[in-house]
């Protein structure tokens, strides 16, 4: 009988993602939450069910820092990290025209199935967003 | 542990039995005819398909040979069973009774026919995927021309009353189709035994090779060829023999008879380690499907990890080596959970978690505690990249399988943030 | 000459390329996973389903690896593209345009059409079996949807003008079906040069294995998938795929292309110089189907000797090893003579003496040369044997291929002695 | 390239009939014409358009030579060859309860859709023996 361990060809990996994608999957960035954070946005995508939380740190109107949490596969973890990657350092103004398109191409493409999971990044950030403006402007409601 | 590749995938497929193989090698070089020849080269094939059709008639002790049609697949003999049932006797009336949790093979090929003129009663499961022979009693009126369950389910891993049924089916006088594939291999099937007029079964499911399938129908139940063509498998199916196929599915079926006691002793073992392994490890797992034992097949876990979702869970244990499928919605191309998720009404939030994995002959011990210790790792990570996880341990939101009474469901939740509810 | 093995019946099916079967081995064994599953068993099968595609794309020119759909033979192709495409388009028309010597795969399927609600013309063929494109023309009507037709026919080896064919379906705006199954690996083929919206084609007759077929079908030729299921080949064919199959058909296609010209030129020279052999050495034998050359596929020869009939020529053929086909009646099941036979309006008693040489890549001059010392020999002992020869000599009956005035025709002699005609 | 010639390995042989049915297909008994014949029958199959001729030596009442020349398929062949051996030495009333079931049997069984060919010479036989009987009273007719 032939051992499983010999099975599988170790010479190339084979991933549902392309390389990008497997190492924000694998190696999240800036995953977690803040202590205390100035905006906070969480969304659901009725598609397929996923959650994505997105936490912001804001100052001087830029994103001084950024965190997700993502319930969801590994094409909505990939998207998380990496549309908290491309937002830090930006203006409140700049973030808030920023789009899903961003993080397919910054992940060098996804699944056409998954590209939900992009917009969903998109929601999360701009519900922080909005989360943080609502904060700042109690008044106005 | 060091890492190691260990494929709990064997419900989906399995590599084909090295004895199999080399059987069939020889209808690749030198015994190439097409059975239809009347040259040695076609005669010598047709004694060879002879043989691995007697194998399979003993396999599911069979009434004969000619009992049995090759098709393409599990797919192509669910569609034969079924459209091809329903177009010979559709004078005799157009209602079919169905289970709910059936393959989309089956489920397909009945909703078709639903729109060409038939009518369908899906009949329900209970929690653990059990069919209630009543229900398919009360579901049969005097149009049902056919009953169609499974023997064991290919997600979930219940074992169905199909004998019972069988006995409903003989007193009403109508046929009874039963999808064998994911029992194959793994339990005996004997369709005199069953009462069963037709049943299905691909033999890549047990180590035989893919591109191949086995439709049992007896006299009783004539089918109409939906493949039309030359007079191959005596008229009921068109196209050239899968020859190589045909003799590797043979040796696989005689096999995996000589060898089902021990096939199965060895991974009803593993299933019951992997069990209580990973029970007694991660909190907030549930089984779907009965547990280990006389309502469950052998070879089959089903589990939901609450809080996280199945395809990070999926590629993560793969990453680790481990190879494992799951009938979340993420990892379908629909992007919808498992129809058998949904009809034994399992929370979506634990459908969206869920992970199945199924055990084979060459699992060995080592690999199993290689997952023991590896998935809680697993879901330990995901649970900490998982925003409903501090939700939960903040009082948020609540557990489905543990519920503690505090915060609303998780549910309610996803509706909540995504506007649409999540179901 | 020594007795030596001679397969002459290459167009019923070859060998696997001993290239393609290594190709195929290790999606046996260790690459033994589902391409629909996420973990890296089914990951690296899809990368290999990927290159094979790539392969059969390129092999036909096809637009984009989308319009290739894996089935499990050439019959299954012929049922989906005509089927299908009837399905999924009979709110434009209702009526088929079909030769009357397509394969029985071709002509069942369009069969099965008229009695769901289809018509159909038959286009006849001239006496070497060409279809018009006039025909075809004068055949279509305003609720014609298709045109099916073949590259080669399988039978008598007839090219046919596909390419013509299919300006005039281009002009009026319908789609046209090309079985190119007689011709892949012994042609190029070119389906945007030819026109087609639809072609098929079986590896197995190209040193591919069995068990697998493609069917092309660009975005103008949508097709209702006719076995349901999950969602593989695009949704349009359900079913675990034949991975091992669909591999060895990439490799196969490859060598096909690479290797074209040569294939083409050993077996034209063969091909011309078994009939060259066979011409000077058997009195009474008649080419069916157009002479080598343009208008004949490369590999194949169909011929009638007269006073004789075709199993018998087969079964001696094989007792000296070398393996043939025939379209006689008394080697069908049905005991029909080929209905190609028929649409060239053989004479009967030529249609009873058939027999179909088709050449291959491995045959040798040697091979050849066995044959034309060993056919006329068994020609001369069937006829020996026959009650026709000597009442032909005697002048009772006459020659169809030679007549010589004498005696009335064979056909007329069988109805007197049958009290029913023969024909 | 392998050659061709080891391509069937040579071990078995695999014949489209039984064993009996190939050797008298392979090595006809009693192929033939007689010079004079005393009875000859020649029938024809509708269904598949096979030939069949039997010719007699009559003598005494008996059957004392038969020939047969067939135009037909193998088992067509071997089933005139059979036919002949059995009728060889039978009264002319034996030989008219012929059945073509003698012949299957003698013949160690033929496939179903082979039964006809056996039917023929049953046929060709009673053909033979009513053309005899003819030629002896030609008055009668
Ligand atoms: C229960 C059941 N029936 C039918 C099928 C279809 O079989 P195949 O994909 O081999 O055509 C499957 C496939 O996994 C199955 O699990
Ligand atoms: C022209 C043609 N079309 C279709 C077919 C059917 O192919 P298969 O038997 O591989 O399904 C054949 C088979 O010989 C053929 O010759």
């Amino acid at each position: 009988m032939v051992s499983q361990e010999t099975h599988m060809k170790e010479t190339k990996e084979y991933t549902l993602y392309n390389e990008t994608v497997m190492d924000h999957f694998l190696n999240p960035r800036n995953m977690g939450d803040f202590q205390e954070a100035d905006g906070v946005g969480e969304v659901g995508a009725a598609a397929c069910g996923d959650i994505m939380k997105i936490s912001l740190k804001i100052r001087d109107g830029k994103i001084e820092d950024a965190r997700f949490k993502t319930f969801g596969c590994g094409s909505a973890i990939a998207s998380s990290s990496m549309a908290t990657e491309l937002i830090k350092g930006r203006t409140l103004e700049e973030a808030k025209s920023f789009s899903n398109q961003e993080v397919v191409d910054a992940l060098g493409g996804l699944p056409p199935v998954k590209i939900h999971c992009s917009v969903l990044a998109e929601e999360a950030l701009k519900a922080a967003i909005e989360d943080y403006e609502a904060k700042q402007s109690p008044k106005v409601a | 542990m060091d890492k190691r590749f260990v494929y709990l995938d064997h419900q989906t497929t399995t590599p084909v039995l090295e004895e199999a193989l080399q059987a069939m090698l020889p209808y690749f070089r030198e015994v190439y005819g097409s059975p239809s020849s009347l040259h040695r080269y076609g005669l010598q094939v047709r004694e060879g398909l002879k043989e691995a059709r007697q194998k399979i008639v003993a396999m599911i002790n069979a009434e004969s040979e000619e009992d049995l049609i090759f098709t393409s697949g599990g797919t192509e003999s669910a569609n034969l069973a079924i459209k091809g049932f329903a177009d010979a006797n559709h004078r005799k009336g157009n209602h079919i009774v169905v289970s709910a949790i059936e393959h989309p093979s089956v489920m397909n090929s009945v909703e078709y026919l639903t729109k060409h003129g038939f009518e369908a009663t899906n009949v329900p499961v209970d929690p653990i995927g059990r069919i209630n022979p009543d229900d398919v009693r009360a579901a049969i009126t005097d149009k049902t021309i056919l009953v169609c369950v499974h023997l064991a389910n290919h997600d979930i891993g219940t074992l169905q009353p199909v004998k019972e049924i069988g006995k409903i089916t003989a007193e009403k006088g109508i046929a009874l189709y039963a999808d064998a594939l994911a029992a194959a291999g793994w339990m005996p099937i004997d369709v005199r035994d069953l009462g069963v007029q037709l049943l299905s079964f691909s033999p890549h499911h047990f180590y035989g090779p893919k591109g191949i399938g086995v439709l049992y129908r007896n006299r009783k139940a004539r089918v109409t060829s939906h493949i039309h063509g030359g007079v191959q498998e005596g008229g009921r199916r068109a196209g050239t023999e899968n020859v190589p196929a045909i003799i590797g599915a043979g040796v696989a079926a005689e096999i995996a008879v000589c060898d089902l006691a021990r096939r199965v002793e060895h991974v009803s073992m593993l299933q019951k380690r992997l069990y209580d392994g990973l029970w007694k490890n991660i909190e907030y797992i549930k089984l779907n499907g009965p547990p280990p034992g006389p309502l469950r097949i052998c070879n089959t876990l089903n589990l939901s990890t609450e809080f996280i979702e199945g395809e990070g869970q999926l590629l993560l244990l793969d990453h680790q080596g481990i190879a494992v499928a799951s009938g979340s919605s993420c990892v379908s191309k629909s992007l919808k959970v498992s129809h058998v998720l949904s009809a034994i009404q399992l929370d979506h939030a634990l459908a969206q978690g869920n992970i199945i994995m199924s055990l084979g002959k060459d699992n060995t011990v080592e690999d199993i505690d290689y997952v023991i210790e590896t998935f809680p790792r697993i879901v330990h990570r995901l649970r900490d990249m998982s925003p409903m996880w501090k939700e939960f341990e903040e009082g948020a939101i609540d557990s489905v399988i543990n519920p503690t009474g505090r915060g609303k469901s998780f549910t309610q939740h996803a509706a909540d943030i995504s506007g649409k509810p999540a179901h």
